[in-house]
């Protein structure tokens, strides 16, 4: 199941939340806002490199772009809209707002 | 044997009542679904298990209250209703507290029958 | 593959209904079927054809209109929905149209995916 | 003492709206002048008089209207805000005005207090 | 000046970065979904009797009846919308959302 | 001395851009009041911070950028611009990922600003 995060953990738990109900394996994708928390160097980055050994974690680069984010947490990988519905191709998707 | 054209659908409650209407729309969109005869589940967490809180009186902010009608569920066979026993702790309630007969799960029992469903929709 | 799309916040004001439509638009040049894109909560009020926004900004409305007419989709708003937020026939965009939470239902059961967009 | 209101977010999906009006209510029931209300964000929603809630809900536009109409204050709609989300002059209810910043910038000058009700 | 906070704080940040900004004796009232912050027994109590000994707190009743609190944190007052009004009438006003 | 005709108005940018429209509503608000003569004023608290993040490309989600409209306030005579350090901090950022000059503050003194104020006004 594809967990899909659009909430800055910075102002809502949303991120905390969806990580508490997380299965391992299930990918994540952080998308418009919720990509400020992969942004490397940041209070969470300890959090997102950790949880990255066990949950493949991406990020929407039009949305990281947006907001001038071009250093991300080791092993997220940052894809596109196509690279969005790809996943949606393999997995039910559980988006979290 | 399972029935292939049977979906798993999960209605997440997130929100507490009143302060937005997500529970209530979330409530409206529950009772419509209840008549396809589909697995359907209901889960609180979050401030969503604010949703059952017993003794809600909204006469003075002049919105309607619904915290009834989650007792009208069990009548139209939604009979899964899940609560997250980690988000009613941390605001100091207990099932005493809450209007519906419900199953207070762990985190981890929750997160594996999400990954289960065909759909999930938060509210 | 069959996809639904449930929207559940208005335009310009969040950013769901723009992430909506580029993940619509790039579903359908992978070759996916995009059934029909379903308005809740504020949602409903993407399919006001009186959005005027300024000349170089996107007119959400008409987007959704347009792209929807030339893949054979519908915007469907939910009609409990829509009344309160003083959406009706009048104000729909061509390819929009009113109807109820059954309709989601259906989309729901009848594609292989139901995807989300809120905030 | 003279209160201007801002109200940033639409009506029913958020709870700001009924806030406002109760703080308005009681407002002018202690003696005070509510100069203005002003509608920006999502908030000019507030002032569609297509709005059509069931029977037993409060009819949130209409509300507005006659308070601001038994008061004589004015329930004003940004107009960059309104045009983005489709309200203009054709579904505004009466008592509502489309205006500019500018008049905001006013009432936060000339009242004792401006408060503010978002989400 | 007179501080509102409408949000949960087991939801959002908001009551939490405006009491970093608060100064002594400013009074706070909670309103809409902001009154669980100060419903007794839950894990910002402590929080919340700790700053009412330098800042006089106060909750919206009709908000606390509406979610079924029947029991605040010592040291919060509740008040009705009238209350508010009062509030006004002697400070200037914050609303954090 | 003051100007009693003159009022104290501050704006309190709190959202990240894009993600909602506050932060540019906010902006075109700010705008049209520096026409008018006051004393204002522009805190940037939490991901309001992320509004003044430079490399800002916003292109390929189809929403027209605004961050070097901030470059714009201070031709309309918008010189105040605060900035809460903590806020920085947290995020991992400082003065030289920002595009416009600015004051970095700390929480007490950006409080105590706040509480000069005759207006506030949150985005």
């Amino acid at each position: 199941m594809l967990h899909t995060i659009n909430k800055s953990p910075f102002e809502t738990t949303t991120m905390e939340t969806c990580f508490r109900f997380l299965q391992p394996g299930d990918p994540v994708l952080f998308i418009e806002d919720g990509v400020y928390a992969v942004q490397s160097g940041n209070r969470f980055s300890p959090m997102i490199e950790a949880l990255q050994k066990s949950n493949p974690l991406f990020a929407l680069q039009p949305d990281l772009s947006a907001r001038g984010i071009d250093a991300v947490a080791d092993g997220v990988e940052a894809i596109d809209y196509e690279g969005f519905v790809g996943l949606v191709e393999e997995h039910q998707v559980n988006t979290w707002f | 044997m399972e029935n292939e054209n049977v979906k798993k659908i999960m209605h997440v409650l997130r929100h507490a009542p009143h302060g937005t209407i997500y529970t209530y729309e979330g409530l409206e969109m529950i009772l419509i679904m209840a008549a396809y005869e589909q697995d359907l589940s209901v889960v609180f967490i979050g401030d969503g298990v604010y949703a059952l809180k017993k003794g809600q009186d909204t006469s003075a902010i002049g919105i309607k209250g619904f915290s009834r009608t989650f007792m009208a569920l069990d009548g139209y066979d939604v009979e899964k209703l899940y609560v997250d026993q980690r988000s009613l702790e941390e605001r100091g309630l207990s099932e005493d507290d809450l209007i519906v007969d419900v199953e207070v799960m762990n985190s981890e029992k929750i997160g594996q029958l999400m990954k289960e469903q065909d759909v999930v929709i938060h509210h | 593959m069959n996809i639904g799309i449930l929207l559940k916040e208005g335009p310009y004001n969040h950013q769901a209904s723009d992430t909506a439509f580029k993940f619509a638009e790039a579903a359908i040049k992978k070759g996916h079927h995009v059934d029909a894109v379903f308005l809740y909560n504020d949602g409903v009020t993407n399919v006001t054809k009186l959005m005027d926004p300024p000349q170089d900004d996107r007119n959400i409305a008409i987007r959704w209109s347009e792209l929807s007419k030339k893949h054979g989709f519908e915007i469907l708003a939910c009609i409990a929905a829509s009344k309160r937020r003083g959406i009706n026939d009048d104000v729909l965009v061509d390819g929009g149209t009113i109807t109820g939470l059954g309709t989601l239902t259906d989309i729901a059961i009848r594609n292989d995916r139901l995807v989300t967009f809120g905030d």
